[in-house]
């Protein structure tokens, strides 16, 4: 499509960016709204129109026929359904964790026994300060409702693939809620596609640090990503250091793809690892 | 209430072994100050400092007031912090909470108690009327180390300042403008600046210029004030665990060798302001006459 | 409108007393008395039953508090206002910038006025305004030297919110700003009025004697003989500072009309005692002979009125509606006459409409005795998109006619 | 003078921030919005259903007075129309607004605080966008002084203002509405009309709205006008943001 439409709040979104095929019902993402005529004069069916509430890109998905738009990325996070967060467990009531998905908001409810192959007997045992990984389940409805995690497909009870349950060791880094999302777009798309969320610092982490063991790694939407290179002994911190350097170095700068590459060698150097 | 994000249990722990092998999260060594950027606005005495991700703004203004009356030779000198919700989402605004106290005292007692600007200068007619100057520190990001930042801010305003002249004519006070007379800098005695250190393990491991969350995941600090001459006017370990004091003889060199250096990074910033508005002051007459030649 | 709407033949179901459905639906209840369903003819009134431009019963009367310079209690409707005015006495050495002067300013410091023609004599020509541009410099000193300090307090037991021992909310500090500010942009008190004189005569041979006996003789207001000597200086020695407390003693909605009003009421009655400056033991001595006190000389009359804006939409606010533009605004607002009412503009709102109403007008309107030309003083409107120029013609008439009542009111108490 | 600078998100710490500095009044101001968080002592249970809204106001070089808290019930009278407190994840939140007053000469006492009011404005509009606050509308406002001589001066600076004989602050919707409206000193209906076209013009280019809901974009008198101003530097800062996007498109 033509340069991208940026959008402000009260702007209205012009029909011929709308998704084609008009069958399936359309899908909103977030910051748009769909306003209906105040007064509908009896002639006239009463009038739809979709305006924007944020500022940003209108990005249209025609395969999911859903439309949303693209706002800042230093945003802070709302919970929203399916979403996989990095959580860190506050405290914990009989058969509840009380964990922090972002500061200075209330605590996410996280059921004690919603780890895969989590019996009343042997459920995990984590304290104040234990990291988890997780998916939003429901943000409950009504104002203030409480927001619902857990680390288990509520429906095949198993943890799928992404490895949701706690998370041991490692380090976190901090990074905006927008280049989270670009990182989870870009790990779980099929590799070649990643050209197209412009990051080339994981694969090309990935291929540089293959030799000293390589490193796990775990994206959480709410501004979190989780490294870990524990089965590289001798240098482990200094790659994850290296590694926490580089991801904050490129969301902080926006390096396009051939900066990330020269990034990620110089800070290789100066940790002193042998790639 | 300062209700920052408590650290998590594996971000304690990977910050304490990474400094058992001497690697801290941004590369940086043991002993080394984060990037410092000082930048100063057209007004005199405004002042943008930025170390690492911590930032701040210093406003120094002037005004003539009354002398206390217990000390009428002396000026006032007072510095004015106030902790928003524009430096942290866990400050809250329009309530003092205690870290903003002790900032607060901490920055009184190496600057204004150090008497690092005489106040006896600031003095324009005995008993009647003297100047007030007043040092407004607006914090406009906090990731650590707001000390030795806002200590910097203070400091680099105090010497980038200048007060409007006043002659004192048969009992009246004449104020010029800044555009009338050149206006006079401040007198200041000794340039005292705070290094603040933070201890790990027992105090095998020292710390300077601690980020956030190395400050969160430290067990004490310890905060040093001295100036260039090497003549300590602050010295306080506040809170945390017992530390032992061989720290302090220690730290303080490596203190001075910082304040040294942070002193050159101000005067070398103040020298370039002054180069810029010196180069801006003939460009600046020089519009000024051909205006009047095409007025 | 659940209850009246039903039909009249089937027993309402639910049928609650006018308060409790007051509580429960204010909104509805407010609407319901607002646009009447066509089917029962009541005309359209405010639940407090009043036309929505009519303002609550206003009383006003002053030198209700003894030891001050002047007092009023203003009632509006429920919501009522005790203001007291004490006048201190300033010297001029206690003012740090007393005796600083910008050598930027142009005019010469007149704090020494020199006396040398008779005819400028300040304070003389106070009725007429054309000395306005005479004494415009001089209300800087109203300013700079800060000489009128309006505190504004809602107290404990005004309104059931509020404690007692409670630091004074954010309302009572915009509440006390607005009154200063608004003092200061109207220029209501001359600053003539607040100034102590000192006539210092240059002591020549011939003048000493005659300086003895015209010392009794009242000096400040000396517009006498002794004009006549050639350069006397006079000299400003203190300052008379106003310290305007009110109080709302209790609060039903609307508390600036009522607080401004008070203010009005209260400086229309306050009395400042002869003073002049005593060289011999360098103290400002006021005359105690009530028959000399003299009344301050205000600039004009300035009446403050308050609208509420109540939406026909309870949730205009947030309701997925599309919100029509200026241009639709102004096509609907004109068809609008046929069609049912959205939105009614309340004078005076009390407590039960103001939390109804999001948007809101102030207007503070003042007519000038010579020409009768209306003035407008502030204009403050905001919270929402209803009010634009034509309702804000209205608004002005209406505050128009509000100033003609209140000048009635002041003259009579 | 040259038309105002304004940059977004130029704060780490904040979830949205902006900066906006206006030659022409000299005023330079920093906004910090920190949006929906948890409000401390149950402040935002006061209104269940809708988020609520905290401004606060720095000023740059005196202790806060009662001058800031009006100026704060003004800020938050015109921003609580346009912030959407109901959509998802914002009832019973509060949306935190801290404005500082970096650079401005001081408002003493009583005097007024129109001149800077625009600016104030203008940095917690730019700043909620920042922080992608659900907004309806955006705004613009300029202020206007209107000296002995009836002669309307815009965007006049501290001495302008301190000798007019009016000052008018003005803010429009981006659809056209006056939103907010703050006069002072002494002046008529017909002037304050006079003085409502030219800010709705400065503020909207042409009076007229561009037919197709979109603002009309055509150059006013003597700048851009202050919507589309408050529309590039959005567009400049996504772009920015989103280079990688708009290349790889």
């Amino acid at each position: 499509m033509s340069s991208p439409l940026i959008l402000l709040p009260g702007d209205e979104v012009p029909t011929d960016y709308l998704p084609s095929n008009g069958s399936a019902p359309l899908r909103l993402g977030p910051g748009l709204r769909l306003l209906s005529e105040a007064h509908p004069t009896p002639a006239s069916t009463s009038k739809h129109v979709l305006t924007a509430t944020q500022a940003g890109i209108l990005s249209t998905d025609n395969k999911r026929n859903a439309i949303s738009i693209l706002s800042s990325s230093n945003r802070r996070y709302v919970p929203t359904p399916n979403d996989l967060v990095i959580a860190q467990v506050h405290h914990s009531s009989v058969d509840y964790f009380y964990c922090m998905i972002t500061p200075q908001s209330p605590h996410a409810v996280l059921g004690q026994l919603s780890f895969e192959g989590a019996t009343k007997k042997t459920r995990p045992m984590l304290q104040g300060g234990d990291l988890v990984y997780a998916r939003v389940l429901s943000t409950g409805l009504g104002a203030g409702a409480e927001v619902e995690i857990a680390c288990v497909n509520p429906a095949t009870g198993k943890s799928e693939p992404g490895g949701l349950g706690p998370l041991k060791g490692g380090m976190v880094f901090d990074i905006s809620t927008g280049f989270a999302a670009r990182l989870i777009r870009a790990s779980s798309a099929p590799s070649e596609q990643q050209e197209v969320a412009g990051l080339v610092v994981l694969d090309e982490l990935g291929k540089k640090l293959e030799k000293v063991g390589g490193f796990e790694i775990a994206v959480g939407r709410n501004g979190k990503v989780w490294v870990d290179c524990s089965n590289s002994e001798d240098n482990a911190v200094r790659a994850t250091v290296a590694i926490g350097r580089c991801l904050t170095a490129i969301d902080e700068h926006n390096l396009n793809p051939t900066d990330q590459r020269k990034l990620v060698t110089r800070i290789l150097r100066e940790m002193k690892i042998e790639s | 209430m300062n209700k920052e994000a408590a650290l998590s249990v594996a971000e304690r722990d990977f910050i304490l072994d990474a400094l058992r092998e001497d690697v801290r999260l941004d590369g940086r060594s043991a002993d080394q100050l984060r990037p410092l950027t000082l930048s100063f606005g057209e007004e005199y005495g405004h002042v943008k400092v930025q170390l690492g991700k911590t930032s701040l703004i210093v406003r120094i203004s002037a005004e003539v007031a009354k002398p206390h009356d217990d000390r009428p030779f002396d000026g006032i000198f007072s510095i004015a912090m106030e902790l928003t919700a524009m430096g942290s989402p866990a400050w809250e605004n329009g309530r003092q909470g205690d870290f903003e106290t002790y900032v607060t005292n901490v920055l009184d007692r190496v600057i204004r108690h150090s008497n690092a600007l005489d106040t006896e200068s600031l003095c324009v007619l005995k008993g009647v009327s003297c100047w007030t100057i007043r040092a407004d520190v607006h914090i406009t990001g906090y990731d650590g180390n707001l000390i030795d930042a806002s200590c910097i801010g203070v400091m680099a305003g105090l010497q980038h300042f200048r007060r409007p002249d006043a002659v004192v004519k048969e009992g009246q006070v004449i104020v010029y403008g800044i555009d009338e007379k050149v206006p006079v800098p401040l007198n200041i005695t000794h340039k005292p600046l705070s290094v603040t250190f933070h201890t790990f393990d027992e105090g095998k491991l020292v710390i300077l210029d601690a980020t956030r969350k190395e400050e969160q995941a430290s067990e004490a600090d310890v905060v040093i004030g001295l100036n260039n001459a090497g003549d300590v006017c602050y010295l306080s370990k506040f809170s945390g665990s017992p530390v032992d004091a061989m720290v302090f003889v220690t730290k303080t060199t490596v203190a001075l060798e910082k304040v040294k250096e942070l002193n050159g990074i101000i005067d070398k910033a103040l020298q370039a302001d002054l180069a810029k508005r010196a180069k801006g002051g003939l460009a600046e007459q020089a519009r000024a006459e051909n205006d009047r030649l095409i007025g | 409108m659940a209850s009246s709407a039903t039909a009249p033949t089937a027993p309402p179901a639910l049928s609650l007393p006018p308060s409790q459905f007051a509580r429960l639906q204010p909104h509805a209840y407010l609407l319901a008395h607002l646009s009447p369903p066509a089917s029962s003819q009541q005309p359209s009134i405010r639940a407090n039953g009043r036309a929505p431009s009519q303002f609550r019963i206003t009383s006003a009367n002053t030198g209700s508090l003894t030891h001050t310079n002047g007092s009023a209690v203003v009632r509006l409707g429920d919501t009522t206002a005790v203001c007291g005015i004490k006048a201190e006495i300033l010297h001029t050495e206690d003012i740090a910038s007393w005796s600083v002067s910008h050598a930027s300013s142009p005019s010469a410091p007149n704090k020494r006025r020199k006396l040398t023609n008779p005819t400028e004599k300040p304070g003389e020509d106070r009725q007429d305004g054309s000395s306005q541009a005479e004494d415009d410099d001089d209300n800087s000193y109203i300013e700079d030297f800060s000489l009128l300090v309006p505190n504004l307090s809602l107290s404990t037991g005004c309104a059931p919110g509020f404690i007692p021992g409670a630091p004074p909310s954010a309302h009572a500090q915009s509440l006390s700003h607005q009154i200063l500010s608004l003092l200061h942009s109207s220029r209501l008190v001359r600053s003539e009025d607040l100034q102590i004189w000192y006539q210092r005569p240059n002591l020549g041979p011939e003048e000493l004697e005659r300086h003895n006996e015209d010392e009794q003789m009242d000096v400040d207001s000396a517009q006498d003989g002794s004009g006549g000597v050639a350069s006397e200086v006079r000299e400003i020695k203190a300052f008379w500072v106003l310290y305007i407390d009110i109080m709302i003693i209790s609060l039903a909605g609307n508390p600036f009309d009522v607080a401004w009003t008070a203010v009005l009421a209260a400086l229309r009655d306050t009395k400042l005692p002869r003073a002049w400056w005593d060289a011999d033991n360098e103290a400002v001595v006021c005359s105690d002979l009530v028959s000399e006190a003299r009344k301050l000389s205000l600039r004009g009359l300035p009446v403050s009125s308050s609208f509420g804006v109540f939406e026909a939409d309870a949730a205009s606010g947030w309701r997925a509606v599309i919100v029509p533009d200026a241009e639709e605004e102004r096509k609907i607002a004109e068809s609008d006459r046929k069609g049912i009412q959205r939105r009614w503009v309340l004078a005076d709102p009390d407590g039960y409409e103001e939390g109804l109403a999001q948007e809101r007008v102030c207007l503070v309107v003042d007519k000038v005795q010579q020409n009768g030309k209306i003035v407008i003083v502030k204009l403050e409107k905001n919270g929402g998109f209803a009010v634009d120029r034509k309702q804000m013609k209205e608004l002005v008439e209406t505050s128009v006619r509000r100033w003609q009542d209140i000048n009635q009111i002041l003259k009579e108490c | 003078m040259g038309g105002p600078i304004a940059s977004l998100h130029p704060l780490s710490r904040a979830d949205g921030s902006a900066s906006y500095k206006c030659p022409a009044t000299g005023s330079n101001v920093l906004g910090s919005v920190n949006a929906p968080i948890e409000l401390p002592g149950r402040r935002d249970a006061l209104k269940p259903e809708d988020a609520t809204i905290e401004v606060f106001v720095k000023p740059g070089t005196a202790p806060g007075g009662v001058g800031e808290r009006h100026i704060e019930g003004i800020l938050r009278g015109a921003l609580g129309r346009i912030i959407l407190g109901r959509e998802k994840g914002y009832p019973r939140r509060g949306v935190v607004i801290t404005l500082a007053v970096v650079g401005c000469d001081n408002i003493a006492r009583g005097s007024s605080y129109l001149p800077i009011l625009p600016a104030l404005l203008h940095t917690s509009i730019l700043a909620l966008l920042s922080a992608s606050v659900p907004l309806s509308m955006t705004f613009s406002a300029t202020v206007l002084a209107v000296d002995s001589s009836g002669e309307i001066v815009c965007e006049p600076s501290s001495t302008d203002a301190a000798a007019a004989a009016s000052l008018h602050v003005l803010a429009f919707t981006s659809q056209g509405h006056l939103l907010l409206n703050e006069s002072e000193g002494r002046f008529d209906f017909d002037t304050w009309e006079r003085v409502y076209e030219r800010a709705l013009a400065i503020c909207h280019g042409t009076s007229a709205l561009g037919s197709d809901g979109d603002v009309a974009m055509s150059e006013n008198v003597d700048a851009q006008p202050l919507e589309g101003f408050v529309r590039d530097t959005v567009e400049d800062h996504i772009h920015r943001e989103y280079a990688w996007k708009i290349d790889a498109a």
